[in-house]
């Protein structure tokens, strides 16, 4: 052992504070035995004990009426009428992925999806949000192939599509990629189970993979502190998925459901079976015994600390009553998946560890659980923030339009991403009817006339900028995006990526973005029902962006009623929901200002500044009403939100995708060169691209007076070209190919 | 018609082949790998999926199921078989069907639809297809660079069992339109005798409007049809 | 215990599209000496006793490890 | 012209899957004296000289024909 390592002492390796420690000591009455202390150290890391957040993350609004599990278990559940159910649930990898990218990710969607099957559902479409650094760099080349590579291979193994996701890049996240993995599954109401132990005298079943030292700490350890050079000899706890194994699992658990054999079901996470089980018993009240010398080992000669906190992938615990046992061995033993008795349900309220006879270890379980240490670090508004918020001089800009939406539209963060889902299996299971490409991925629900839609967003750029305005955005374009499907939002489920929570910036950033979803969703009346938090998303002291991603559902009466966003026919006019950015009277400057934040500024002029735009709840509400109503209505051919890249990225963007082209008029003074490039490339909030029959125009202004939105028409679907006034004008055959294989040869 | 889904540990498609089967008027029912009986079905479908990981090779282990024997036998007499993807692969590991599979030329997954043209509809997977019929159905594979020696190849070509070749928008086999780099675009074939079908394209996956395509329904109607005219 | 070492790679005339591609990434990265890269799989079994061990490996190679269509393979018993 | 085999395995501790289900399905197909099954990948490259042949290896592998993080690996000049 080296000097270094010997004077720590073994709590402080472990990653407690001696505060920390202490309050082990005068829980237990005693000093800690190895097992008890490496037990501790997990459950009061960061990742399980929740220590910076829990206090803030009460503000979020988490309750309705068709929500039957909120936050708190391993994914949130809503009803959706017809005696059927949704879990839902995002959770970040970022860390492992950091370190080995295919695993790392493969391992990320293995984790989420056992927590929606540990909710008696069954997996049935995934996303994911992916952050990384610049994709010309060589090693966040590597990353990005390997995660997406890793996604696709474990989740098309499962036979779970991968139906839509979200991917930028941007410098922050060169040190520390962010992969969150986001599954819905489907369950028949009465099949809801809860991993909420019960039962005293149940016993505690282990089924799946055999335990080894993969993962040693791996998830909790890696993600609740920064990265440095350190991480290197973290290396070999790299867990390695089985998808197989899964698919089996799934099969075998759903099957044990089904047939009513099992009180409550968890999956093994982060701190495995430490965490599974004293979580379990704590949500049932109750004490668990654990007895090591029953785990089937994949390795020989393994202690008990690391039996206990083992991450090995594949696993789940189930409670299940001792008369059930041998038809529990039956059905796992159909599906070849391993099922062994490792314990039972006490009333002692405490987690008992015995290695065979010998008792190793006894805690009670609250004080795992509940009782972990809470901190309130005081937030403080950083500094750069007053730096970045400031508007630069008003830059020249490039005369040549076309050439700026060529680049534009060939950029990473703006590119087609279909060498993406290309790679994933985004239709088996044949519920895909919108396919990725569109602003959310439509499932229908075979057995009904109903349609979920599933979008994942986030927007780093605008958070750094402005925290709440960039989460607030973050909901609105979530929800926004479910609209354009012709689907109601129903839930969020919310993964917060940021930085080193125990320094008061990052505490203020923190503080600042659940502000805003709190703000946001209670406006739109959408629950948070699951969700995540990632910390210490730093490298070598240096944070990424704040980065919450909000996952979010929406359910749609009629499945045939879904609208996408490609233009569909030649003569349907365009209709621009929401408003022009720019008004009269407006100084250069303020004009300019209109571009803070924006894809535009940051790929042309390579500056990231300004405020983000601004978001007015009540207004996005209004456009979102008349586009969900003229889609119920079934008069609109195609819906798309604008978002990234402003106007004139989305007017392209259904032009591509639908093959066809546009011609379109803005009103704006013709003089101003300023105005025209802002009302072109500004991201402005609360706005939709729609076309649709000339003969609907009067009853789409019906709705619009109704609702009280704004829209006007500024096109015609037609050609094969993208005109806007005599600024631009593109060939879209010429554009699609810049747009579509950006990513191909970025990568090759 | 009665038709059987076989299910492997590892098959993913097999719900999606089911459903499709019923839609167009199936009587469906699933075989589980360990059954040691058909359950007297007409038609035997091996849906795709990923049987035992796809580790080693694809459908290097799911070929030695209890049930392979019972569909070997049932093939050598005459019965239909069709297998989808995987379940393609495993025929050709099973040796039902000639040839092997190598990894997509570009080493990566892919999931998109392709165009296909009939080049055999006399058979009983095609004939409710014009000759030279274009179909479009969705391809989802990461290993269906189909291969077979200049031998086995002239064989194919010489006795019609080439069913399936992937083409371009105009319907050439253009050696692009083969996204997986598969020799002489073959995206289907059937034994000497035509009772045996395999494809990478997944049919199931193209039999409803709402799903984009219904011209995979073709092909399981023509089974259907195929069997009525016999019956 | 004997430890078996087999070796499998694509037979002559396939094209080897992974070795091909690491070719090329080698080329990339400022090797240029190297004529040629195989990529084939490496499967290292132990036996408990060496009883007919040649015979078994050639079964198991035949029937289940390689497929004779495309792959050939060698081994060593250690 | 230098041939070289580079035999790639995955590190000790790391799950190899791959391995755990060829060792069960040869269990399967009655070869009941297998203990253990390790797959791995296995590369021959041809150099055109023998220049600090063994410094060229070792960067390789440790730049792209392997990952470090989960794979080790052994090689053989010949
Ligand atoms: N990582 C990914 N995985 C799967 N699909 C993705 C991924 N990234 C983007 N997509 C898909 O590409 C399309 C465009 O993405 P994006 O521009 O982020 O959409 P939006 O701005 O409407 O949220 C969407 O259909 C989205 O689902
Ligand atoms: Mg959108």
């Amino acid at each position: 052992m080296s000097k270094t390592t010997r004077d720590v002492p073994k709590y402080q390796q472990l990653g407690l504070t001696s505060s920390e420690y202490e309050a082990i000591g005068r829980t237990l009455g005693r000093e800690p035995e190895d097992v008890e202390l490496a037990i501790y150290s997990l459950m009061w890391s960061e990742h399980c004990g929740y220590k910076h957040s829990r206090s803030t993350l009460k503000k979020l609004p988490t309750t309705k009426d068709y929500v039957l599990q909120g936050p708190g278990e391993n994914a949130g559940v809503i009803d959706i009428g017809e005696g059927k159910a949704i879990a839902i649930k995002i959770e970040s990898h970022n860390h492992p992925s950091a370190v080995e990218p295919f695993q790392g990710a493969a391992t990320g969607v293995g984790g989420i999806v056992r927590d929606i099957f540990a909710m008696g559902a069954r997996p049935l479409a995934s996303l994911n949000s992916l952050r990384f650094g610049d994709p010309t760099k060589p090693r966040q080349k590597y990353l990005f192939e390997g995660v997406v590579s890793g996604i696709g291979s474990y989740g098309n193994c499962l036979g779970v599509p991968t139906v839509a996701g979200e991917v930028y890049f941007e410098d922050s996240y060169e040190g520390n990629c962010l992969v969150n993995a986001m599954t819905i599954g489907i369950l028949p109401k009465s099949r809801l189970i809860t991993a909420k132990a019960k039962g005293i005298g149940n016993l505690v079943v282990l089924m799946g993979s055999k335990t080894g030292r993969d993962g040693i700490g791996g998830a909790s350890v890696l993600a609740s502190q920064e990265f440095d050079e350190t991480l290197q000899e973290k290396r070999p706890s790299v867990q390695v998925g089985d998808p197989f194994t899964e698919k089996l699992l799934i099969e075998a658990c759903l099957e044990l459901l089904d047939k009513n054999l099992l009180a409550a079901l968890g999956d093994l996470g982060a701190a495995g079976i430490t965490s599974s089980a004293s979580e379990m018993a704590s949500r049932g009240g109750v004490g668990i015994d654990i007895d090591v010398s029953k785990v089937p080992l994949r390795e020989p000669g393994m202690s008990p600390s690391e039996i206990m906190i083992s991450e090995s992938q594949e696993r789940m615990l189930a409670v299940v009553e001792p008369k059930m046992v041998s038809e529990v061995e039956a059905v796992c033993n159909k599906w070849g998946i391993p099922a062994t008795v490792v314990g039972k349900i006490t009333e002692t309220g405490k987690m008992d560890v015995y290695d065979g006879k010998e008792k190793v270890g006894s805690m009670p379980v609250i004080s795992l659980t509940d009782e972990a240490p809470i901190y309130d670090i005081e937030p403080i508004m950083p500094e750069y923030i007053k730096e970045v918020q400031k508007m630069g001089d008003v830059p020249t800009f490039p005369e040549d339009m076309n050439a700026t939406l060529l680049k534009m539209i060939g950029s990473p963060n703006l590119c087609s991403r279909g060498w993406i889902w290309r790679q994933y299996d985004h239709q088996v299971q044949t519920n895909t009817v919108v396919l990725p490409g569109s602003d959310s991925a439509v499932l229908r629900l075979k057995g009904t006339k109903k349609g979920l839609a599933l979008t994942v967003d986030g927007n780093g750029r605008y958070c750094y900028l402005d925290p709440f305005m960039g989460t607030q955005i973050a909901v609105a374009e979530a929800a926004r995006n479910i609209v354009a499907t012709g689907a109601t939002p129903m839930a969020v489920t919310d993964c917060l990526n940021f930085g080193n929570p125990e320094k008061s910036g990052i505490s203020w950033q923190f503080r600042k973005a659940i502000d805003g979803m709190a703000q946001a969703c209670r406006h739109f009346d959408i629950p948070v029902v699951s969700g995540n938090v990632s910390f210490y998303n730093e490298s070598f002291g240096k944070a990424i962006y704040p980065t919450p991603t909000v996952g979010m559902i929406g359910l749609l009466d009629d499945v045939e009623k879904r609208t996408t966003t490609p233009f569909k026919d030649a003569g349907d006019l365009i209709l621009l929901i929401g408003q022009m950015a720019t008004v009269d009277g407006q100084s250069d400057e303020e004009i300019f200002s209109l571009l803070g934040g924006s894809e535009y500024l940051k790929t042309i002029h390579k500056r990231i500044e300004g405020l983000p735009p601004e978001l007015d709840l009540d207004l996005e509400s209004r456009s979102q009403d008349l586009c969900l109503e003229a889609i119920k209505n079934g008069i609109l051919s195609s819906a798309h939100d604008i978002s990234d890249g402003g106007l004139v990225v989305a007017l392209l963007e259904s032009c591509l995708y639908g093959d066809i082209g546009a011609k379109i008029e803005l009103a704006v003074e013709e003089e101003s060169f300023v105005k025209i490039v802002v009302e072109l490339f500004n991201e402005a909030q609360s706005r939709f691209i729609v076309s649709l029959k000339e003969k609907d125009l009067g009853e789409f202004g019906e709705i619009s007076k109704e609702v009280g939105a704004d829209f006007m028409v500024i096109g015609k679907v037609g050609g094969d070209r993208l005109i806007i006034n005599d600024k631009i004008d593109v060939s879209i055959k010429e554009m699609k190919k810049p747009w579509e294989e950006a990513i191909d040869s970025l990568v090759e | 018609m009665k038709a059987g889904v076989v299910i492997f540990p590892g098959s993913n498609c097999e719900t999606d082949t089911y459903d499709a089967l019923n839609y167009l008027g199936f009587n469906t029912e699933y075989i589980w790998h360990r059954d040691s009986s058909l359950h007297k079905v007409d038609l035997v479908i091996l849906p795709g999926g990923f049987s035992y990981g796809d580790y080693l090779r694809c459908g290097a282990v799911a070929r030695f199921s209890e049930i392979m024997e019972e569909i070997s036998r049932f093939a050598d007499s005459g019965g239909l078989v069709i297998g989808i993807c995987n379940g393609f692969q495993i025929l050709l590991e099973a040796g039902l069907l000639p040839g092997a599979m190598l990894h997509n030329k570009s080493l990566k997954f892919i999931c998109q639809t392709v165009n296909l043209r009939v080049e055999n509809n006399t058979l009983p997977f095609t004939n409710q297809c014009g000759a030279g019929e274009i179909l479009r159905i969705p391809i989802n594979h990461y290993e269906g660079n189909y291969f077979i020696d200049d031998e086995g190849l002239k064989e194919l070509e010489d006795n019609s069992q080439v069913v399936l070749r992937y083409v371009d928008e105009n319907g050439e086999a253009t050696a692009d339109a083969a996204p997986n780099g598969a020799l002489a675009n073959i995206a289907g074939l059937t034994n000497k005798s035509g009772n045996v079908f395999g494809l990478m394209p997944h049919p199931e996956r193209a039999v409803e409007e709402i799903l984009g395509s219904v011209d995979g329904a073709k092909l399981f109607l023509s089974a259907k049809i195929s069997k009525e005219a016999v019956s | 215990m004997p430890k078996v070492k087999i070796y499998v790679t694509l037979r002559d005339g396939i094209l080897d599209v992974q070795g091909k591609m690491i070719h090329r990434a080698l080329g990339s990265l400022g090797y240029e000496n190297v004529d040629e890269v195989k990529v084939g799989k490496y499967l290292q079994l132990e036996f408990e006793d060496d009883a007919d061990i040649d015979q078994k490996i050639k079964k198991m190679c035949e029937q289940l490890l390689t497929n004779p269509v495309i792959e050939d393979y060698t081994y060593e018993v250690e």
